[in-house]
């Protein structure tokens, strides 16, 4: 009997992590709640003309599915870490940078595409002009896809330490920056009639760097942490 | 130039050299700066728009310049540190981090003040700015991570990853908040161009530029002789430099 | 114990080399000098029992072994063949049941049918609880989800932090024998305990003295 | 020498120096901001060496004397 | 000897809550730094124009501090639920409601408070105008404390689930939205020359209301999730 | 062992009543009945070690006596004294050095002198440990922290849950010295435990039986 290819392990991580994401609804449901919460949270503190809103409305639902993502990124990694599932799997023969792939794959599919799908109801309750939704859901389904990419970065990164609570944000943040703006920027250019679709080549482009970088530096901070 | 890398590796011999080469770049620097300051603040007249305000630029230009290439410095050491397990690398990379991050505040707060009587405003969220803010969080997220773990030896690798990832996304950050800022375009304000400064300005900027570079390398290797000191409290040499310390009073 | 694995172990090094070699490993942690200029080789048959007092430096000692640590002690470490490490950390994910938990564990090491797993599982005495979430499970149960591994693994070399706590008497007597059968077998096993074993096998002892001052 | 360059001098009382035609404040606490923090990164480091000697220094003496109070002992 | 009272106990959970929070200056720097952070993530989603900003500064400020008290909420109790230092505060002889106030108020001085001192910095930022900053600490004061106070039950609530994470932020963010109206509003009035007094007032009440019933409430969710 | 705490035990309940009391209890998890109906009394003087299989309910029936589990089981437990309860969990924490974390542990019950705080750290064998953050510590180390506190506890009734698990074999002695003397100062015991005591001293055992299946 031979050992389980490397594509194989990665595809049984990727199940193994939405069992796991599909035992506790909870944690399916809660960024989506989240984003909705948050959502209504903003007409509350900015006061709720419309015509304001509608305005900026691709600029906080793409700030909310950031923060959305920060939030979850956290728990990528922590839990294996805790009960020592880690440990294994760095002791796997199999590379380490394609199983982490499937973590954060894991991490995008129960987040960011979730997010995507669901946003245009949200676009809708904050005023934006349906002309904009289809370059929201696009570029919403890239970002977020960096976002998980980066976010894997940072909870590779904190992942050893007792309370590396904010950490993360402060590592992760700055990286967001550039999706954000381009995210927001693609749907401001869809809703003012111009074409979005240089901004979300630009997102794919950074796709392509992150999903060929990311998880070189995952893995790298996950043997750097399970070391200390 | 085995041999010179062979001796890099020695902390007896970087303490020795580091030592002899602050002797006198220690002095030189100073000088420099004080030469660059009274050229600067008594000997350039005022500039054109601005008036005297603009005296800051001897300090906001240098620091904005030697931050940025602090980050890279700082990055490199860390990748050497990765890829060739060098412990130097480690030490210059721990003591670049809080030079650049002072520097990067430096640039941050010189230019707020010098914002207030050109602009009217502390802050604006201008292209540059902007990324110097996320440069000035960038610093701060190697610092914190360090601080962080109880392990040094392996807070040293994990900035060392978490500063590259940084390096290559400070182009990215940089040209994508460059691309926001012209995108929304929302006040005509602009740095003044760089073709009309004058040369009579032009010379005491460039001897700061060049100050400020020593100041980094000084404080540096001041750093690092600390750090080095620290990691080798059980070595002979050390604790010979101790006792002849001690006795020295 | 039945072993309801396969027989055949799967090796990686030359035949005939130690499955582990550590060559003058000396560590040191909060400035104390745990070992110095270790050496010792392992090979197939061998059962290894690293003993020593709390704070010896044992745990320390066998993640060396195993490769997770990587920074920080001297001296080198060669590894001969595939190894299975059990921690104090189990990897037992509360939400999923034992039958899950081990078939996730082994799925690195090759493909094993369900009533492999099964036979594992009933192996250690948790027939009955397949299918419960692990968070319910006692604390000697969770364990022994862990222990399962052993039934099916083929790494020739078995590295095992305090693998008898929390496991009650009759688990214990069953543990040793499943190691003597896998060093009778030609792997080895390195493995830190504070009791003796009662088996009839050379057991070779590893002392680390430190630890604890008297 | 001192002539030229005084000659060359913009401000010509320290009262216009500080002043800065409106300005001063601004251009004084922004160089008062640098010196200062230039000032603290060169200090730091030397004050941390120098503390870490003297304890290291201080641990050193410590032992030696421990050492010498047992012979005393015996 | 007798045992020590309930005071000289809480003040002692106080003072070692706030060395365990001295010890990682980590932990006290970073809701500041993410304050900073995301105060500048909105310009760059929304745009940089001062006055668009300007308007929005108090709604963003508090929706900030919110989200930064949101996230640290959680981490109340989770590390004594884990180690077990929890269940022996329950077993202590002392009255629990008021060991609990003394974390609650410990994670009060290391967020609320900082944030409130350092919120004028973001302000200037965000060009809000010079009226409103008074307001604005006062508001977050007070308001941060109620949101401590409120946080801590769903801390509480949650402490024993795996993975609460995003869980505690669906509990508690409905409550936290009167503070967020009340408190914003006070930043409003104040801005556009009317007394922030009123608000302010409210926002005490709020927080006698909370120091007088959360404490309650959290010893009983505690007792809850620890039996769980 | 030495005991740097003071002598005098604080009791609470009426003088001569039983220490702990369990009636009728019964208690059914996951669809198994683990224990039915049982009835005993803890009197000082006693020491009472919980035994059965991994499964059987030993940490569910001390959690119940010490009143962390208040519901989901039925009869009745009374507490005629103060208690001491250590779980699995510790209660050390990573960033306290153990001398933090012991004076904090103990500040519930009374106040103690730093002397005392380190005479109990160096009776569990951590002197030259007491500064380092505890999250350095070995698994052995962790739970001397915890240790420590029996040195200084009042309380007459201790509950502990595995109290020997991950110490060494020296100190497993010295604990069940400590055991055996709290008892013969007129306190009592009640813990469970996978090996049988070592000690001169009545020790009554309390089978639970049901556990893992055959
Ligand atoms: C907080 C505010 C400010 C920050 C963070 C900032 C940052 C920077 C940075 C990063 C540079 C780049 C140096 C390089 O090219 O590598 C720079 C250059 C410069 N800044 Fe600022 N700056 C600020 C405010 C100002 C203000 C208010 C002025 C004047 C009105 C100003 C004038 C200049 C000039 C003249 C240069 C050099 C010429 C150039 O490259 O365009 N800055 N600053
Ligand atoms: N939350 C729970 N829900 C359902 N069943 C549970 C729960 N917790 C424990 N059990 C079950 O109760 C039984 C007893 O558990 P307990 O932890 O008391 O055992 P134990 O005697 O301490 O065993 P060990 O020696 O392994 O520590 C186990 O069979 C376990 O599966
Ligand atoms: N991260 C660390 N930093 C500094 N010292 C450490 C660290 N981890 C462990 N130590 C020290 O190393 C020593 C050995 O620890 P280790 O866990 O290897 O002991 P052990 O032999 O497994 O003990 P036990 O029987 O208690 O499990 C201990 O004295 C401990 O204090
Ligand atoms: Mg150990
Ligand atoms: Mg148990």
């Amino acid at each position: 009997m031979t050992r389980p290819g490397a594509l194989a392990f990665s595809a049984r991580v990727l199940r193994r992590q939405l069992v796991l994401a599909v035992r506790r609804p909870v944690e399916i449901g809660n960024p989506l709640l989240f984003f909705a919460m948050v959502v209504a949270l903003f007409p509350l503190g900015l006061g709720p003309a419309p015509a304001q809103l509608s305005l900026f409305a691709p600029g906080i639902l793409w700030i909310i599915a950031l923060l959305s993502n920060l939030l979850t990124s956290d728990a990528v990694f922590r839990g294996d870490f805790e009960d020592g599932a880690l440990e294994q799997l760095l002791l796997a023969p199999q590379p380490l940078f394609l199983s982490v792939l499937a973590y954060i794959c894991a991490h995008w599919l129960v987040t960011g595409l979730l997010l995507a799908l669901v946003s245009p109801v949200f676009a809708v309750m904050l005023h934006m002009a349906p002309a904009g939704i289809a370059a929201l859901v696009l570029s919403l389904l890239l970002g977020t896809a960096v976002l998980s990419l980066v976010g894997g970065i940072g909870a590779a990164l904190t992942v050893g330490l007792r309370r590396g609570g904010m950490l993360i944000s402060l590592l992760i943040l700055p990286l967001y920056m550039p999706v954000l703006i381009f995210g927001s920027a693609a749907v401001q250019a869809a809703l003012s009639g111009l074409a979005a679709g240089p901004y979300l080549a630009i997102l794919g482009a950074m796709l392509c760097l992150g999903m060929a970088l990311a998880p070189l530096a995952i893995a790298a901070a996950l043997r750097i942490s399970v070391d200390a | 130039m085995w041999s010179f890398f062979h001796k890099l590796g020695s902390p007896p011999w970087l303490y020795a050299i580091s030592g002899s080469i602050l002797r006198w770049l220690l002095p030189a620097t100073l000088l420099a700066l004080a030469v660059g300051l009274a050229w600067g603040l008594l000997f350039t007249g005022p500039e054109a728009r601005q008036g005297n305000s603009y005296r800051i630029i001897y300090i906001h230009v240098p620091a904005a310049v030697v931050a940025l290439a602090g980050y890279y410095v700082m990055a490199i050491a860390g990748a050497v540190n990765l890829i060739w397990k060098m412990k130097m690398a480690d030490v210059a990379m721990k003591s670049a981090a809080p030079i650049g991050a002072a520097l990067t505040f430096i640039a941050l707060v010189t230019g707020a003040i010098w914002g207030k009587p050109t602009w009217g405003t502390w802050w604006v969220w201008d292209a540059r700015i902007t990324s110097m803010l996320i440069l000035l969080f960038l610093y701060l997220g190697v610092l914190a991570l360090y601080e962080a773990f109880d392990n040094k030896a392996a807070a040293g690798k994990a900035c060392a990853v978490l500063s590259l990832v940084g390096m290559v996304n400070i182009p990215i950050i940089y040209k994508s908040v460059d691309w926001w800022y012209s995108l929304h375009q929302p006040a005509s304000i602009k740095f003044i161009g760089q073709s009309t400064i004058d040369s009579s300005m032009l010379h005491p900027l460039l001897l700061m530029i060049a100050a400020f570079y020593a100041l980094f390398t000084c404080c540096l290797l001041l750093n690092m002789r600390a750090e080095l000191l620290q990691r080798e409290a059980r070595t002979n040499w050390v604790k010979k430099l101790a006792v002849a310390a001690d006795s020295r009073g | 114990m039945s072993r309801p694995g396969p027989g055949a172990l799967c090796t990686l090094g030359e035949a005939g080399g130690p499955l582990l070699a550590a060559r003058d490993v000396s560590l040191e942690r909060g400035g104390r000098q745990l070992f110095t200029r270790l050496s010792f080789e392992v090979h197939g048959g061998h059962l290894v029992q690293i003993e020593g007092a709390n704070g010896a430096g044992k745990t320390s000692l066998l993640r060396i072994l195993a490769g997770l640590s990587r920074h920080g002690f001297e001296g080198r470490v060669q590894r001969g063949a595939a190894l299975l490490y059990l921690g104090h950390a189990s990897g037992v994910k509360g939400l999923l049941s034992p039958r899950e938990n081990l078939a996730w564990h082994v799925a690195g090491e090759g493909s094993y049918s369900a009533a492999q797993i099964e036979a594992a599982l009933a192996a250690v005495g948790l027939y009955g609880y397949e299918d419960v979430p692990s968070n319910t499970l006692s604390a000697g149960q969770h364990r022994r989800v862990n222990l399962a591994r052993l039934h099916l693994s083929r790494s020739p070399l078995w590295l095992l932090d305090e693998p008898f706590t929390a496991i009650d008497r009759r688990g214990v007597g069953e543990l040793e024998e499943l190691l003597v059968a896998h060093a009778e077998r030609g792997g080895a096993v390195v493995f830190t305990s504070h009791q003796p074993l009662r088996v009839n096998y050379d057991v070779r002892a590893l002392c680390l003295l430190r630890g604890l001052l008297p | 020498m001192w002539e030229a360059l005084s000659q060359k001098l913009y401000f010509h009382s320290i009262d216009a120096l500080l002043a800065m035609d409106g300005h001063g404040t601004f251009v004084w606490s922004a160089y008062l901001i640098t010196v200062v923090v230039v000032a603290a990164i060169l200090i730091a480091p030397r004050r941390r060496q120098r503390r870490f000697l003297r304890r290291l220094a201080g641990e050193i003496k410590r032992a030696r004397g421990d050492r010498a109070n047992v012979r005393e002992d015996i």
